[in-house]
C-alpha cells in the first residue's frame, strides 16, 4: 500500500478523532468537502459534529481554538493556506502565544499551515511563514518533510499542550509518497539524519530535505562527496545537538531553507552554530534561501525563485572548496 | 458595584501616589451595565470575558477582589504573578479568561469556551457573555467573532458599551449607522437597547438578554448608552469630552441613580446602603494591604518559558 | 459580458488542456451583476476593485482582454509579467487596483483611493467600486474597510454576490442573518437588493447605486441573489451543490435571460447577438494567440527586487 | 532648546504636512487629541482635512494607505502601539510589500509603530516588531536611536517610494533629549558608528543602542577596554559594509536587541557575518537579545527580561576573555 503525505495527514486525523473525545477540527470547507486539499475527507460523516465548517474569519478561528483548548478540548485548525493565517497572526501570537507564560494554563491547539510553493501558486498561495510564528514565544512549530513524520509529528502535535504550528507542504502532498506510515520513534523536537556524510551537513526541513538529498546524491556522484543532510523537523525549538554533532563531525554547514531570506531559521542555525560551534567550523557558514521578493507565479520564475537540487550543488561546491 | 467603584477610587488614587505602574483603567459610570451583566451569570457555571471597564462585572460574576489588587500591584502570589497587570487578568479555567489587549479578540475566545461545552454535551444552560466599547465594535474581531457565534448558535451574550467616545474619538468618527443596535440584525442575533446609567433597566435587560441566550435563542446583543465619567485611563483627563455632553443624559452618575432606585423601591434605605459602603471600604482596605505586603516577583527564580512542554520527550501518546 | 462568457470559456478549456497553471476561476452565470457594475463605471476617472468572478466587470469597465489571456498564460508582457497570474492583475495606476487573495482586502484599498482623491480636490463626481462573495463578508477586512469607508462617506459602491455557497460552504455555515441585506443599516449605508440573473435588474440596480454614490450619498451596498455556475476553480466540479438548487430560480443562466431580454426590448434581435458573438470569439481568439506567442519572464534576466529603491542613495530630500 | 525623540517625529511630520501636500496622517486618536504619546499634537488645526482619526480598524487603515499611495498621496499611519499592527499584519505584509514586484508599481506609505518595552506595560504594549517585517520582501524597516535620526529618518522614509516601517521607541519618547534635530547627513540605509573602538564591536539598534553605550562606558572604566559601538538605524535592508569593517577592526562582535531571541535581527547579523566575514572574527559571534517570553509587566521582571548595561558587559566580559 501506498500513503501520499496528504494521506498522512488525514490518517492521523482519523486516529486522533477516535482516539481522543478532546479532538475537533474546525476549518474552511474541512466537513463534507473533505478541504481543499482532502486532507480531511470523510471525517465530518465518520465523526459527526466534530468536523466543522467555519466561515472565512481566520481571526475568529484561532480564537475559538483557544476558547475551546481552554475547556480541555484539543482543537485542529486547517488553515485553507498558510497564507491566509496572516489574518489570525494576532490570535495565534499574542492570545495563543502568551498564554501559559501570563496564566500558567496552556491552550493546546495545532494550526495546520498548508504551505510552501508549488508551480502556478503565486505570491498568495506559496508562503512559508514558520519564521514568522517562530519568533514569538509561546508557540511549536514543526516542519515534517516525510510521510511517517506528517503522521506522527501531527498525532504528537496534539499531544502537547502548547499551541504548536504544524507546518505541511503542499508540494509534497500528493508527490511523496511511502510504502507505510511507520515511524521511527524520534520526539517531536528532535532533528534527524537523514542522510549520513562526512564532509559538509546540510541543515534543512520541510521540502527541502528532498532537494538536499538530491543535491547530496549528486555531488557523491560528481566528486564522491559525502553530505550530511539534517532534517531539523522542529524549527522552534531547534534540536541544536544534533545540529552541532553534525558540524562536528563534518566542519561544514550549509543552511538551506525555502523561506524569505531575511531573518528565519536559516539565520537562526547559522548564527547560533557560529555563536554555539564556532570552533567547529573548518570554513564560513553557508546559507540559501528563496529570493527576497514575493513568490512569482511562472513555474520558470517559481524554479529559480526557490533552492533547487542545481544551485545548492553550487552553494555546496563554494563552501566545499574553501 | 459599590465594590468596584470603591476598589477603582483607590487604585486611581494609589496611581497618582506613584505606587502603580503602566495605568489604571475605570469603569466610572459603567458599573451599572458591567455589574449587572455580571451578576446576571453563575460562577462555575458561565462565562465571562471582561474587558477593559469591567470590576463591576467582575466582582459581580465573583472573582476574588484580592485578584484585582493583586495584579495592579503585581504581586507575586496573584493569578498573573507579576507578569501581566492591572486589567488583563483572569482565571481561565473557572470561566473568567484573562484578556490580551487587543479589542474584540474575546468575542471568539467565548465563542470557542461555549462551543466547547457543546461538544463535550456540557452547553446546556450555560451562558457566555464579553463586553466591548463603540470602538471595539470596529474591529475585524469583533465582526469575525459575532458572526461565527451567531453561525454556531451559541448562547453568548455581548455587551456593547456605547460611551460615545473611544478614548479620545467620538462616535461620528467611529461608525456611520444611526445606532450600533442596528448591526444586531445584520448578524441574525437579537438585540437590546438600554440606558446605561439606569441601573433597574440594566438589570432587566441584562436579565433578559442572559436569559434568552440561555434558552437557546442564540446570541444576544446588548448595547447600553451611556459616558465614562473618567479618562480612558487615569492618566487621561478626558477634556476632548465636551461640558454639553458631561452635563447631559448620558453624564448622569450610575451610583446615584442605583442608590436612589433602591431606596424607592424599598429594597434597601441610606443607611443600609451607606453601611454597605463601609462593608466594601473595608473589603478593599484589607485587599489593598494584603496586595502591598506581599512579596514582588523575584526575577531570579522566574522561570523564563513560555511553553509548558519539554518536546524531547513528547513521543506517540 | 458575452467577451467575459466566451474569454472563460476558453480559457476553461486551455486549462484542461494543462497550458494554464495554478487555476482559472470563472465568473460563469456571474456575469450580469459585474458586467452592469463595470459599465456604470467610467474608464479614466472611476475606480473598480475587481475579485474572482469579475471578467465580466473588467471587460465592461474597459480592461483591455489581453491583460486577461497575458497573465493567464504568463507573458512576459503582459501587466503582471509572470510574476503574478490569473485574476490578481491589474492596471494601479488607471484606476483598476491588482487584487490580493485575501479575500475583503481590498475595501480598505478602494476606500484609500477615494479618500486619496478626496483630500487632492479630485473627488467630484468619482466613483469607487469592488466586489465580494457571501464568504468575502465573513473577514474583519470587509468589515473594517466598509465602516470606515462609511465613516468617511466616501463614493464606494461594494457589490455582493451573494451565490449561496463559499467554495463549498453553504450560506447557513457563513452567516446567519436572513439577508446579507440587513448589514447595509450597521453600516448606515444604502442597501439594494437585485436578482443576479436578471440582467435589466442588475443593469438598473447597478446604475442607482452608483448615481447615489456619485451624488454623495455615501457607500452603497448592492446584495445581489445567484449561483456561480462553475466550480470555485476548474479544479472543482461543485459537487456540492444541490441539485434543487441548481433548478431552482438562482440556477438560471443570466445570459440567455440578458439575450432574451435584449430581443424582448427591441434593443437587438439575435442575428445581431449572433454577430456580437461571433466578433467576441474573434477577438478572444486573437487575445489567446498574441499571448501565446509572447516569451515566458526569462529567470536570468529576472530583477529580484522587492523594492523601488536604493537607500543608500535616500537623503533629505 | 532642548528636543525630546517624541517632539522631533512631531516636528518632522509638521514638516512634512507643510512641504509635502502629498503627505496626510492617518491614526486613532491623532487628530485633536493629538495622539497617544502627543507626536501628531496641534497638526490637525494647522492641516485641517490632513490629519485624520480613524475608527480602530488596523487592518483597514494599511489597505488606505495602500490605496492612498497608490493615488499619489504620501500616507503616514500611526499605530498606537505597535503591537497592533499584528491586526495590520496582512494588509503590510501582502497588500503592501508585494505591490511593486507584483505590478512595478511602488506604494509610498509610512507606518509609524511606537514600539518596545517600559516598565510596566506589559505583553502587548511593548513588542518590538521589526524581524516580522523584515522577513517580508519589499519593505524598507528602520529603528532610530536618536533624536536627529528620529526627524531626519521620518523625512527620508517618506520621501521613499516604497513602504517604510518606522520603528519608533518609546522608551525613547521624552527620556532621550538633544539640544537639536540638526542630522549628520547619512542616507536612510547607512548605518552609524556612534561610538569607535577596537576591542570588540556591539552591533545593535533603537534604544539598546544607548544601553550599548553604556555598557560600553563601564567596559572602558573598568578595564580600559574600547568597544565599538554600531547603530544599524536601518534594518532591513541592512548596511552589512559598515558592520564589515567594523568587525575587520575589532574582529570580535556581539550582535543586540531588545526583540524576541529566535530570529530576527541580531540573527540575521550574526549569520551574515558568519558568513561573509568569517575570517574576520577571532572569536566566536555572540547574540545577546531579551528572553523567549512575552514581555512582562512587573518592571523587576521587565528588566530582568531585556538586555541591560550590567548583562551586556557580561557578555562582552565573555566575549573579550575568549
Ligand atoms: C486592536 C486595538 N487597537 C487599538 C487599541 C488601543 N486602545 C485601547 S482602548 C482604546 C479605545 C477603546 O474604545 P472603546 O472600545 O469605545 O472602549 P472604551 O475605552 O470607550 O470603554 C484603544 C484605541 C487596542 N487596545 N486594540
Ligand atoms: C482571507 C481568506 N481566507 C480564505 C481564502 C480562500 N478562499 C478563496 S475563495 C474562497 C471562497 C470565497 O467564497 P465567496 O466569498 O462566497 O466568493 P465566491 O467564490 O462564492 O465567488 C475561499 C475560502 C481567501 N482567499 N482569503
Ligand atoms: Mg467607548
Ligand atoms: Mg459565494
Amino acid at each position: 500500500m501506498s500513503v501520499a503525505y496528504v494521506d498522512a495527514i488525514r490518517e492521523a486525523q482519523d486516529h486522533l478523532l477516535r482516539e481522543d473525545p478532546r479532538v475537533f477540527l474546525y476549518g474552511q470547507d474541512i466537513s463534507h468537502f473533505g478541504g481543499a486539499f482532502k486532507a480531511t475527507k470523510g471525517l465530518a460523516e465518520a465523526y459527526p459534529g466534530r468536523v466543522l465548517d467555519s466561515p472565512i474569519s481566520e481571526d475568529s478561528m484561532i480564537g475559538m481554538a483557544v476558547g475551546a483548548a481552554l475547556e480541555g478540548m484539543r482543537p485542529i485548525v486547517e488553515m485553507q493556506f498558510a497564507d491566509f493565517s496572516s489574518i489570525a497572526f494576532n490570535q495565534i501570537v499574542n492570545q495563543a502565544g502568551t498564554h501559559f507564560y501570563r496564566t500558567g494554563v496552556p491552550v493546546p491547539l495545532t494550526v495546520r499551515l498548508p504551505s510552501g510553493g508549488t508551480p502556478g501558486s503565486g505570491p498568495f498561495h506559496s508562503q512559508s511563514m514558520e519564521a514568522i510564528y517562530s519568533h514569538y514565544p509561546g508557540l511549536v512549530v514543526v516542519t515534517p518533510a516525510t510521510v511517517a513524520d506528517a503522521y506522527h509529528m501531527l498525532i504528537q502535535a496534539v499531544s502537547v499542550d502548547d499551541p504548536v504550528i504544524y507546518c505541511e507542504h503542499k508540494f509534497l502532498y500528493r508527490w511523496l509518497k511511502s510504502s507505510g506510515i511507520e515511524g521511527d520513534g524520534l520526539p517531536l523536537g528532535a532533528a534527524r539524519i537523514t542522510r549520513p556524510g562526512k564532509h559538509a551537513t546540510i541543515v534543512t526541513y520541510s521540502a527541502m530535505v528532498h532537494e538536499a538529498v538530491r543535491a547530496a546524491d549528486r555531488m557523491q556522484e560528481e566528486g564522491g562527496w559525502e553530505i550530511e543532510v539534517v532534517d531539523l523537523r522542529t524549527v522552534k525549538p531547534l534540536d541544536m545537538d544534533t545540529v552541532l554533532a553534525s558540524v562536528a563531525r563534518t566542519g561544514r554547514l550549509l543552511a538551506l531553507g525555502e523561506a524569505f531570506p531575511w531573518g528565519g531559521v536559516t539565520a537562526e542555525v547559522v548564527s547560533r552554530v557560529s555563536s554555539e560551534g564556532f570552533h567547529l567550523l573548518d570554513a564560513p557558514p553557508k546559507r540559501f534561501n528563496s529570493r527576497d521578493t514575493p513568490v512569482p507565479y511562472h513555474p520558470k520564475l517559481w524554479a529559480a525563485h526557490r533552492p533547487t537540487p542545481e544551485t545548492i550543488c553550487l552553494a555546496m561546491r563554494e563552501l566545499l572548496s574553501y | 458595584m459599590l465594590e468596584a467603584r470603591q476598589l477603582e477610587t483607590k487604585l486611581a488614587s494609589l496611581y497618582k501616589a506613584g505606587k502603580i505602574v503602566g495605568g489604571v483603567y475605570l469603569g466610572k459610570g459603567q458599573e451599572a451595565v458591567s455589574a449587572s451583566l455580571g451578576g446576571c451569570l453563575e460562577w462555575g457555571r458561565d462565562i465571562f470575558a471582561p474587558l477593559i471597564r469591567d470590576q463591576g462585572g467582575r466582582s459581580a460574576f465573583g472573582e476574588p477582589i484580592i485578584d484585582c489588587t493583586r495584579t495592579y500591584l503585581g504581586s507575586a502570589e496573584g493569578p498573573m504573578r507579576g507578569r501581566d497587570g492591572n486589567i488583563h487578568r483572569g482565571r481561565p479555567t473557572s470561566g473568567l479568561p484573562a484578556m490580551i489587549s487587543h479589542l474584540g479578540a474575546s468575542v471568539s475566545v467565548v465563542s470557542g469556551m461555549l462551543l466547547a461545552r457543546r461538544i463535550k454535551g456540557e452547553l446546556d444552560g450555560v451562558v457566555g457573555a464579553t463586553s466591548i466599547g463603540d470602538g471595539g465594535t470596529s474591529t475585524g474581531a469583533f465582526h469575525e467573532g459575532l458572526n461565527a457565534a451567531a453561525v454556531e448558535k451559541l448562547p453568548l451574550v455581548v455587551a456593547v458599551a456605547n460611551n460615545q467616545f473611544a478614548y479620545s474619538t467620538p462616535n461620528e468618527r467611529q461608525f456611520a449607522c444611526d445606532d450600533l443596535l442596528d448591526r444586531a440584525r445584520g448578524y441574525g442575533v437579537e438585540g437590546h437597547d438600554v440606558d446605561g446609567t439606569d441601573f433597574l433597566a440594566c438589570l432587566r435587560t441584562m436579565a433578559e438578554a442572559v436569559d434568552r441566550a440561555r434558552q437557546g435563542r442564540g446570541p444576544q446583543m446588548v448595547v447600553a448608552r451611556l459616558l465614562r465619567l473618567s479618562g480612558h485611563g487615569e492618566h487621561d483627563d478626558a477634556s476632548y469630552v465636551p461640558e454639553t455632553v458631561r452635563s447631559g443624559p448620558y453624564g448622569r452618575d450610575c451610583m446615584d441613580i442605583a442608590a436612589a432606585q433602591m431606596v424607592e423601591s424599598g429594597y434597601a434605605d441610606e443607611t443600609e446602603i451607606e453601611s454597605w459602603r463601609e462593608a466594601v471600604t473595608d473589603e478593599v482596605q484589607r485587599a489593598l494591604a494584603t496586595a502591598q505586603r506581599e512579596p514582588d516577583p523575584n526575577p531570579w527564580d522566574e522561570r523564563w518559558e513560555a511553553r509548558s512542554t519539554n518536546l524531547l520527550t513528547v513521543t506517540d501518546p
